[in-house]
């Protein structure tokens, strides 16, 4: 094990899988000379060279469709978006070209591709820069899309994602790049697709939250528990395919559910796993299930409203206050 | 400065002159650049070459002739998009490539398949929507494929595989295989950023790539220059890129010519902006009236057929006789009937298979 | 009342409303001079002219992006897609601007545009032109979106889009186009947007369903008469901002629900409606919220697969069944 | 044709010549055209355009300067994107147009919003997120607007606005107004396809706006020619679309020719591909190492610092003395501070404002 920070752990991710693996690249705007807009990238160019590490102009639709066309052909892209806001420019090619192509082919193709970068909001950057698009790309067939909360399920699942032959959406947030945590250094490690993950247990009350929410679920609880509300959290990690069933076994437990997440309400993550919980779980039901997540406004940029748009501790607390009939 | 006030009745967002019905013209914008002067010997093409395109090219024409009939009686549904008329270019691009090199097209790629590799019996049936088809039914009509021979398929969203085309380039210049790409696409196609973005990239990094536009005179019911301000190929002069116009009415032609762009490509690995000029005879699909152009200019295309042109070629060069053709012509004629019978006598795909091709591997936990 | 196609009750409420408003103009692919792809369009350019019946090339994003700057400067664009399919490549002017200018500038701009077409399958089209698209719009906020069932929802819904000041997407069905039915005539009919509207009256299970998926729950709600089981269904209409009071009436009611939906299940409409529900009314539900939609798989082109993939009536009995618990 | 095989090392994706580390050149694009030869008087301005000018840039850079100062001290958060160097574009264009035409820039904006009208307290204020900001704190750096004297505002989508501008024109056609569209983009935001697809239509229709690329040598990191081939200006001949290269380090030079292009435009509802080049002296945003370009370089382009630059002109055309110029330069400071201290004691917005300025309509019932 090391302690690494999240960015450390992508890097190391994606430095393994390369030195394993001639066919993988890396494209993407400032991902080479630059070092990454972030620094993920960072000294990969001065190791891989820039047949293999790739600055990209400013033209997602283009290079998004590029890396499409390479994996199709053989080479296993890693595509950084500089953050998934961007990335709507190339939907096209995610929604209606990668995840499709395969299928509409009756097999002919593999896309074996990543996209990758920062989801969602990162402070005051005002309403561009401050989506999270994990759920909207889980609606859509043939996408897998992970969206982690710590260094070690980063490195995991990203090499997952890597060596997985279709195409992977693995979103990341640039306000925890930084954050530190115990990774595994083994090459081989990794951490399937699809798994949750119960990262606190308890028996309370079930937190599901994932992405940059883990840490807003986390210190929830830990006021709860001073409160004596014990409270489990399940971090589902992979968004698609979504692990219901480790949802729902928590559910069995406590009775209760609050979906922690970081998109709009409307068909976000909180609304999918929030319906199949009632959907499979209504018997073991004491409460309709809550969810806490942005309102349906777009993001300030006043430090203040920003601050109140983002979902908070106090928010989580009161949900689990209100499951539990608390308060 | 004195203002300058127009009158309202002037505004108009239609580019001058072109307007159908508010000006009462119908203007087209290709006009056909020279064919060859070459013979076929002259371009290192045996006789045995030259009869082998007017069987394709023709195979290309009865295959959708006998598609449409079949339409028609409603045997199959899905959209129908017709090649009639553009049969030069995938056959005299498919002559000047390596076997190894690859094609990937839009959603009008029935030509193309034909040429490269997928059967007949496989095209019909997947027009059909059966499991025999080359894309397993899957993909129908705008989705013929053949991966196996480098042809990458057909692709629906207008100017989306431009891109893609962009990207097979960029695997075999990383592999450095030695393999060049020629990605088409409908005059259409030419307004999507899609292609500004790849053409800026490919040039940047030199991707072996001949883009191609095939400027059939109308993207629908929309002459080119309605859509498109000035000349196709000029689109080219914006990224320094080496362009060509090319007759697309002759099959000779467009073997010469994309033979050198290929051969430049390949020495080179510097991308080309290539625009073929060629004519659609059918509508856009089966269900256009076709009140946007004249039936003298169809006419005028018809006389310059490109399966009649390289048949009177063969001829009038005594290559083959009458007889020959007709013998051809026949079994041509009968494999298309075959592939209808295939087609008609193939299973539709067992219901699980609605499920298959999503993923690489079969234990794929679909969502509920 | 006028017995209308669905494409002429659009197209009186283009006309009316063009006829009133000088600076409402039609922009798209085809909509002039070939009177519309699907002809809804007809004969408009003969009476307004080139200057507000515009031919556009194949550019969704160009287009779109015009069409919200010149609302910003004082017109009202009506855009046409030429279905939501293509408007994938237009996603970023739609979700990054039209959305989101008013509120960047502190209010400084109004948007009032309307972004339209057909939406979702349409026959055995293949998987890049089947998707539905309505829940992926409703999931930002600063869109509002519209999916009708029939003609004179669409007049009147279509009228009120392009009388909103803010934007609006008005999504039709291809397959629709020919249905017909009774439309008031009168110039200032309109249906306020965001209402619902019970269509069927029942006191055994409610179906929710808008747009394609109302007809098959009407077939489903006549077949399930016949066995003495009565349905209410309930049109959102407008699925954002979304009239859940309406429903969760008529749950309170019927103590059971099925949703029906022409999306894929994660994260749509479906989801969304399912989980209010069980938050709303958590109490007077006696069955889990069921939903009915495409399956998790892209559009297939066989006749008898796209048949498959495609809710059905027996679908929706099935449902109606479980939440009845009668089989 | 014998196969020409690539040696493994050879291949790259970076343009040749231009990767900074992979060949230890730091290449830039950016050949500064000659400045104007003309005086003032010869343009039609008067002494006092000119010093209203010098004040005008001066404003730009000193509200930047402290502006950065505020921002290190931690007085606000969020992206902050500097002009400097770039302040003679904003002006020159500003006295070169009407002042009810139409501008439209990206996100490196402050300097267009302090010469369209935005004051500098409410440009201040927005930087703070304050309730008083011209767009009421809910923008901040990126999306400075000033809408009733025409300026749309900053955009934070490389290219996404690009479109805008064009609508804006559209609708300045349509409405038949006479007036201009500027749409300034960075040279980053030329491989858009958003570009390309606005261009397309902007000819065709006969839009009225000038697209003008703010080329400063750089998009983030990255040199003009590693991401874009050629010449930026060039694109236009993609279009026939006329086109002009302008030295941007010299307002009266930007005034020169943007007022004649914006004439031209008037006169003949054309559009225009305009490339001002200039330079960034600031890294992109705050956090940038700026390990891109040389020391060298940026102090070439020092040299030629367009706020000095007309200041000089004033001195050396004796239309003010020295003790003028600090006046001036003295009551910018004050209105700077003044700004600042407005900002700091501004409130932020209510906590309600959250939901202000969504929709239309203020009784919109949000989804929860
Ligand atoms: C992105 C997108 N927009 C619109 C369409 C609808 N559409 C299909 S084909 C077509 C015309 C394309 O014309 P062209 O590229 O010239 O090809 P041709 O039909 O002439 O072969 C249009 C508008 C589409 N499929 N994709
Ligand atoms: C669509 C999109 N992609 C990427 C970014 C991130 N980004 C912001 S500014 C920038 C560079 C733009 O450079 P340029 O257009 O030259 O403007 P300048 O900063 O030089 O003024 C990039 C890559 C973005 N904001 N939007
Ligand atoms: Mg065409
Ligand atoms: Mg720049």
């Amino acid at each position: 094990m090391a302690e690494l920070q999240f960015r450390e752990a992508i890097r190391a991710a994606i430095d393994e899988e390369m030195s394993q693996d001639e066919d993988i690249f890396v494209m993407g705007e400032e991902v080479a000379e630059y070092d990454g807009a972030y620094k993920v990238t960072e000294g990969l160019l001065d190791k891989y060279g820039s047949k293999r590490m790739i600055d990209t102009p400013i033209s997602e639709l283009g290079f998004a469709g590029i890396g499409v066309g390479a994996a199709m052909n053989g080479l296993r892209p890693i595509v950084e978006f500089m953050t998934f806001n961007f990335a709507v420019l190339a939907a096209d090619q995610i929604i209606n070209h990668a995840s499709k192509a395969r299928y509409m082919t009756g097999g002919q193709v593999e896309i074996p591709i990543v996209f990758r970068g920062p989801n969602a909001s990162a402070g005051q950057l005002s309403a561009t820069h401050s989506v999270s698009y994990d759920a909207m790309y889980a609606h859509f067939p043939g996408l897998k899309v992970i969206y982690t909360s710590e260094p070690a399920d980063a490195k995991g699942l990203l090499k997952s994602a890597i060596r997985d032959d279709n195409p992977v959406l693995f979103m990341e947030s640039e306000q925890m790049y930084g954050l530190k945590g115990e990774v595994p250094e083994e090459d081989d490690f990794t951490i399937p697709i699809g798994k949750a993950k119960v990262k606190r247990e308890g028996s309370d009350v079930t937190v599901v939250a994932h992405g940059k929410m883990y840490h807003v679920a986390t210190q929830a609880a830990e006021k709860l528990a001073k409160e004596d509300v014990d409270v489990e959290i399940v971090d589902p990690r992979t968004v698609k395919p979504l692990d219901i069933e480790t949802i729902v076994k928590s559910i069995r437990k406590t009775n209760r559910c609050v979906v922690v997440d970081e998109a709009h309400p409307f068909g976000g993550l909180a609304a999918e796993v929030g319906y199949l919980i009632q959907r499979e779980a209504f018997d073991y039901l004491d409460a309709p299930v809550q969810r806490v997540t942005l309102p349906d406004t777009n993001a300030p940029f006043a430090k203040n409203l920003f601050d109140e748009w983002l979902p908070s501790p106090e928010q989580v607390i009161d949900a689990v206050n209100t499951v539990t009939y608390r308060k | 400065m004195a203002k300058k006030e127009k009158n309202a009745e002037e505004v108009t967002f239609t580019p001058k002159g072109t307007g159908i019905r508010t000006n009462g013209e119908i203007v087209r914008s290709t006009e056909l650049p020279d064919p060859t002067e070459k013979k076929h010997s002259d371009l290192d093409l045996s006789d045995d070459d030259v009869v082998d395109m007017f069987e394709q090219m023709y195979l290309q024409r009865r295959f959708e002739e006998r598609a449409m009939q079949m339409y028609q009686k409603g045997k199959f549904g899905g959209f129908l998009h017709l090649y009639m008329g553009q049969e030069a270019i995938s056959t005299g691009t498919t002559y000047a490539l390596n076997d190894d090199d690859d094609i990937i097209t839009a959603y009008r790629d029935h030509g193309w398949g034909l040429v490269r590799g997928v059967s007949p019996k496989e095209g019909m049936a997947e027009l059909y929507g059966k499991e025999t088809g080359c894309s397993k039914g899957k993909g129908g009509s705008m989705h013929f494929a053949n991966v196996d021979e480098h042809f990458w398929g057909g692709y629906g969203i207008v100017g989306g595989h431009i891109p893609l085309g962009g990207g097979i380039a960029f695997a075999n210049k990383y592999k450095q295989n030695n393999r060049v790409t020629a990605c088409f696409l409908g005059d259409g196609a030419v307004p999507q950023g899609a292609l500004h973005e790849t053409l800026n990239m490919s040039q940047n990094w030199g991707l072996p790539c001949i883009y191609a536009v095939e400027n059939n005179g109308y993207a629908m019911g929309t002459a080119v220059h309605r859509h498109s301000v000035g000349e196709i190929v000029d689109r080219a002069d914006g990224f320094n890129m080496k362009k060509m116009v090319i007759n697309g009415m002759d099959v000779l032609t467009v073997y010469e010519k994309m033979k050198e762009i290929a051969d430049d490509v390949r020495e080179n690995s510097e991308p080309w902006f290539v625009e073929i000029r060629t004519y659609r005879y059918r509508g856009h699909s089966m269900s256009d009236p076709m009140k946007y152009r004249t039936k003298e200019e169809l006419e005028e295309y018809e006389k310059l057929d490109p399966v009649a042109r390289i048949k009177n070629y063969l001829l009038d060069e005594d290559i083959i006789d009458e007889d020959k053709v007709e013998e051809i012509e026949d079994s041509v004629e009968d494999t298309v009937m075959e592939a209808i019978d295939f087609a008609e006598e193939s299973d539709f795909p067992e219901k699980e298979a609605l499920y298959d091709h999503m993923f690489a591997e079969d234990d794929y936990p679909f969502h509920t």
